[in-house]
């Protein structure tokens, strides 16, 4: 049992600070919700994949420099330590791209990964829709067969980074029903129509610009845009951007949710810089007297690196040749809960300034120095309300770590 | 003994309800957020033709009160509807001009009390441990500052700044102004109107907090998941009940504050709605989902309101403080 | 609306005051869970009842003062307040009485109460069974028809003050079942053997002097003897023993737990004299600077206030003629956890020693002075990490919440 | 890097819960509790001989150690055994005098360590900020006391006080006895020691915190009521997962400290396990009913540990402090 890296790991952990360090723009990049912002995050995966930082551990072909988990996870770190800018691909690379390797043809990959690696192309999900959020076997979206292809009809919604991206991939309800692929209906009252809801679900990508396609940006809680509706009017699909066999965009979707909810989403590194930042402006602005927000600066760290150990332990389970499965509930409830106390901290530690949201960095913006403008803070605090709800609420990872790793028997919820 | 709402006071809040309904007052808040004032302004004018500013104001100056228990049953149902402004700050304003008028300073209570009253002015201010900033000075029409020099009429403020809450800014009154009084009589003069100014932000947050919880109710009770209305789940069930739990308890710390305005009493109401508000927050947000978390949502007015009215006046921590330790 | 007392109600106020500054013992009696405390409990409530102030708020013809609501709430605070000796009748007097003065015989109250008043016959609830805590429709323990009364067979359990208790009250399962009154057999195996298992039971009276009876003292967490098992055989219980009809025990007994559940159970004032103690001790050996430490001895004092102000709106409220229905469960939940919490904080505080269960008082107890030794707080704290589980856990207690006042669906819990 | 028990590690968990399973833990603890030490006494030596004690004794005094990562395997199982005596004391007094010994003072290593590793001697402790009690002094072959004055080897404790936990008893290490060390390195000694109690302190609490929740999904899987199992009530299943979701996380806390024993690290797992335990105790007790309440109930062993635990060598704030600000 041991912590230590080998010297090649270190190496690399070495080489990504030192990229960093001299390509990190000084300066924070303009909101990736805005149109300027989205160019520039957009340029910036540019510039990380000039040189394969964009995505580490994809294989060389596809852009990346084939890093195992141990690697990904050292750059992640020093990612966030070095206080990179948010990552505009992040659907494309954590969501589409391992499904595509599990489940995609050649073609696709080849077609697909590398212009999402340098950022050419832009993805969007759309898994949710208004009546389906941790229910994705309720979804009404339709692929209905045409020629060539498919044409899509229907809503989706909560689309990260829809306003303004090029491409979407998500799950939609094939029609019309063939009962070899054991499809259904789909359920018009809002509860499944059939046994199998399940079944019949086609997983497909489609360009966010097709004939069709109506965008509508919608703003989260502080007004900033973060996600979008997206309209679908009869918006053709050709047969070559659906993703493994139609109607089995269930199993298929299952293993890129696996990917959501499990390791590659929610790397250690954002939440150790998050636990250092907090620790580094209590220590220079709080009372340290004031013992009960010391305590909560405290479980910040102590959840930070409970999580970045856990992840350690992970992933020497998955280089022993073990699998993760619902562990990644675990996973899930942990750093969830853990980023919204440790922003309430943080916010409660700002005080009359934790709730302004604008201006940011200089004196009137709550100051912090190397801790950040405040705004940054608020701005973390909503975007971690969001934690526990998406990628399958909290309460379905209870219930999912009661049933699988608890054992307890299944009850109505 | 009867510490319950008598009719009038019952009857007070059924009308303050049915007037703030009929205003379609979460329109007139996401108005005022984008800086058109004149729906919100209505609004205040009704509010002060019900009496609600004239209840801090002693009757000698024209107003109703001091009625500190009607007036957190008005702060309330401010907070059910989300009205927006600085009705806190002018109650506030309104105790601090009376309590220096009680002292023997009654230049200022002549000058500004009448209107406060009748809704003709509304006010804004800093008090001390309240924080740097004075909800929306820009609109209010007289900006008072309390600190060591004593009391002043600020002759602005400082670049406006947005809140969480979007119908809410903050900015720093400037320096420099007509100075209105000094000494000793300030110093209590703006404890009794923090005593008031949290009275009336505890209200307000059980209002906040008793419209998440009716609003998230209707929710779970339609919103169908898995087959089944997401309010039959236990998971949900609880966390609701919880939720009212903390209300309902924290309700009669309102209007015990409001009848003794003990110290504690005060403190231990600020401290009780902001926990029970932000909690419903909370769980409104999550059970909600992903629409809740929408600023087109109304909820969102709501959500981010709790959230800043826990600081608002100094956080929990500090009032917490003057719960176990002796402040005047 | 007010928080003023008439005149006649401070008097009463203050004669309590007096009379308990008077004769409350200066020393702590010893425990009530041994032979020599129960019997000086027993005769705390001779002295009590002596000057009328065992029952207040009964009949004077039974021994009380016809006190009303509000005043007998003036007096739990006086008498919380004085540090009086724990009622060793509070079994009988907030638990059996109530159910007499609804459902009993003149007979009954004049053979019962005062005996009770006086603590002549000290009683014990016999509620609970190894497989029916919480689900008291699956009791086993049978009433069996004889000439003149009933049998009992089968088994209590958690019975408080039964090891040195007199006689004993509760709920039997009548055998043979009789289709007039709706019964049904047993559930043998745990679960309920007929759609109206509520049905057919018998609420009576027994001795624990009598035949067939056997009491085997049980120890709680800390060793205390806390409550007993009792095991019946053939059991003989005279037709006067009987409270209401018989088969309509579960109804008779509801409107008990009404009041076990309900005002009559958990008055402020020992959660306000527990406030006081902990902040007093606070102040004289807490750290001031130990913000997070004082800010839960804050929320002690403001769940204290919180419970007593509550208090008096719902005592309003009945003043009123309203009645107060499932808001007793509201009433459940808050105190019990804030006096699981209150009493966590008191060993936070008192850090090693709090873990101590012998001595107490003096400098090695933990010392304290007016805020009392060391071993009252882990004695409270034990006695306190029940509340949550008796008398309906706070698990139903929040299903009734949630169904019968914030009116969500029934489901499967 | 590979955060994972290796092979040997995993079976000395396995011989260890293998022996005290055989060991009939639970009535040894009993008797423990009842004054009746001898069954304890020879589960200390299976211990021994197990190489336990050895874990924390450097090779050169006949130890297998220092060993941290091991000690914490082996403390676990203890924990989930709910062994009795004063065993973190022990491996304690083993890591002071062992620090003593590298900073060059080595005659009371040489004194004690070797029976101290073999199981020959038990040892009991007091150490700064550890609160004035040593555990189970009146059993412990060696009664050692830090203060100002430096190390020494106390001539006895005063008066033997009764724990909430009914296998556990406390008392002051005596004034006096035989000097054994002072200075700086006693100091440093002394912190060295501080981490290695918290270490076998917080692998202890893990331990019991398993053993709990082990315990309680067993009993709500096969207790009914209201027709069904309460293990499929959705209250009960969440408080449950989220106690697995603490103890998981805690675990890897416990693992990380023992490898790098930096003080951060040690303080991390310390107040996490308190926490994963305590909590994992609360929901035991409640959903156990009133059957866990019990003190003849197998449960409560554990239940009351998990309580003392979280004071042991200081409470959880003490330890939060430690996270953020420095100590060596």
């Amino acid at each position: 049992m041991d912590l230590d890296f080998t010297a090649e790991e270190r190496a690399f952990g070495q080489r990504a600070r030192a990229w960093l360090a001299a390509h990190v723009p000084a300066a924070p990049l303009p909101s990736l919700e805005t149109e300027a912002g989205f160019a520039a995050h957009r340029e910036w995966e540019r510039e990380l994949a000039a040189d394969r930082w964009s995505a580490v551990s994809w294989p060389e072909e596809y852009g990346g420099q084939g890093a195992g988990l141990v690697k990904w996870l050292l750059f992640e770190e020093e990612y966030h330590a070095a206080g990179a800018p948010g990552r505009v691909s992040q659907n494309g690379i954590s969501l589409l791209a391992p499904t595509l390797f599990d489940h995609g043809t050649a073609e696709q990959r080849a077609r697909v990964l590398p212009a999402m690696a340098t950022g050419e192309v832009i993805w969007a999900q759309a898994w949710s829709e208004p009546e389906a959020g941790s229910d994705l076997a309720s979804l009404r979206s339709t692929a209905r067969r045409t020629a060539g292809g498919w044409l899509l009809g229907g809503q989706k919604a909560w689309s990260s980074r829809a306003a303004f991206a090029d491409r979407a991939f998500g799950l939609f309800r094939r029609e019309p029903y063939e009962a070899g692929a054991g499809a259904s209906g789909p359920g018009r009252d809002g509860a499944p129509a059939s046994p199998e809801p399940h079944q019949g679900l086609v997983y497909l990508m489609f360009s966010l610009r097709a004939d069709g396609v109506t965008v509508r940006p919608v703003g989260r809680l502080d007004g900033r845009p973060a996600f979008a509706e997206i309209f679908l009017d009869d918006v053709f699909v050709p047969d070559e951007d659906v993703i493994g066999e139609p109607g089995q965009g269930w199993r298929i979707a299952m293993s890129t949710t696996g990917n959501e909810r499990g390791l590659t989403l929610r790397s250690p590194g954002r939440f150790l810089a998050t636990a250092d930042r907090l620790a580094r402006r209590w220590r220079a602005q709080g009372d340290p007297q004031d013992t009960a927000l010391r305590d909560r600066v405290a479980d910040a760290v102590i959840g930070a690196r409970a999580y970045e150990l856990f992840t350690w332990a992970s992933a020497s389970r998955l280089a022993a040749g073990e699998t993760l499965g619902a562990e990644s509930s675990l996973n899930k409830v942990f750093w969830s809960e853990h980023d919204i106390a440790t922003h309430e901290t943080a916010l409660d530690l700002l005080g009359a300034e934790g709730e302004l949201t604008d201006g940011g960095g200089g004196a009137d913006g709550g100051g912090g120095g190397a801790a950040g403008p405040a705004y940054d803070w608020l701005d973390g605090y909503v975007f971690s309300l969001a934690g526990t709800i998406y990628a399958g609420t909290n309460e379905i990872q209870r219930d999912i770590i009661a049933e699988r790793l608890l054992g307890l028997p299944k009850g109505r919820r | 003994m009867r510490f319950a709402l008598d009719a009038g006071q019952r009857e007070f809040a059924r009308s303050l309800d049915a007037m703030l309904t009929a205003a379609d007052t979460l329109a007139v808040t996401r108005a005022w957020g984008a800086g058109d004032h004149a729906p919100g302004r209505a609004v205040w004018q009704r509010l002060a033709d019900a009496g609600v500013f004239a209840l801090a104001v002693p009757q000698e100056y024209e107003g109703l009160g001091p009625l500190p228990a009607e007036t957190a049953v008005a702060f309330v149902e401010l907070g059910r509807h989300a009205v927006a402004g600085p009705a806190v700050e002018t109650v506030a304003a309104a105790a601090l001009l009376s309590r220096l008028a009680a002292l023997g300073e009654t230049a200022s209570a002549e000058r500004f009390l009448p209107a406060l009253a009748s809704g003709g002015t509304s006010a804004t201010l800093t008090l001390p441990d309240g924080g740097p900033y004075a909800v929306d000075p820009h609109v209010a029409d007289i900006v008072l500052a309390v600190d060591e020099a004593g009391l002043r009429l600020a002759p602005g403020h400082a670049r406006v700044r947005r809140s969480l809450d979007p119908a809410r800014r903050l900015a720093a009154p400037l320096p420099g102004g007509e100075p209105l009084a000094k000494g000793p009589s300030v110093t209590e003069a703006a404890r009794h109107a923090t005593r008031w100014a949290a009275l009336a932000t505890a209200a307000q947050s059980l209002g906040v907090g008793l419209a998440l919880l009716d609003r998230t109710v209707a929710h779970v009770r339609q919103r169908t998941q898995f087959g089944a209305p997401i309010g039959s789940f236990q998971a949900v069930k609880h966390r609701l009940a919880d939720v009212l739990v903390a209300l309902e308890f924290a309700r009669p710390l309102v209007f015990g504050a409001a009848l003794t305005m003990a110290p504690g009493d005060v403190a231990a109401a600020k401290v009780a709605t902001s926990d029970a508000a932000y909690g419903a927050a909370r769980a409104a947000l999550q059970l909600h989902g992903a629409i809740g978390y929408t600023a087109e949502f109304d909820l969102a007015l709501w959500l981010t309101r709790a959230r800043v009215l826990r600081s608002a006046y100094g956080g929990p921590g500090l009032w917490r403080g003057r719960v176990v330790t002796a402040w005047e």
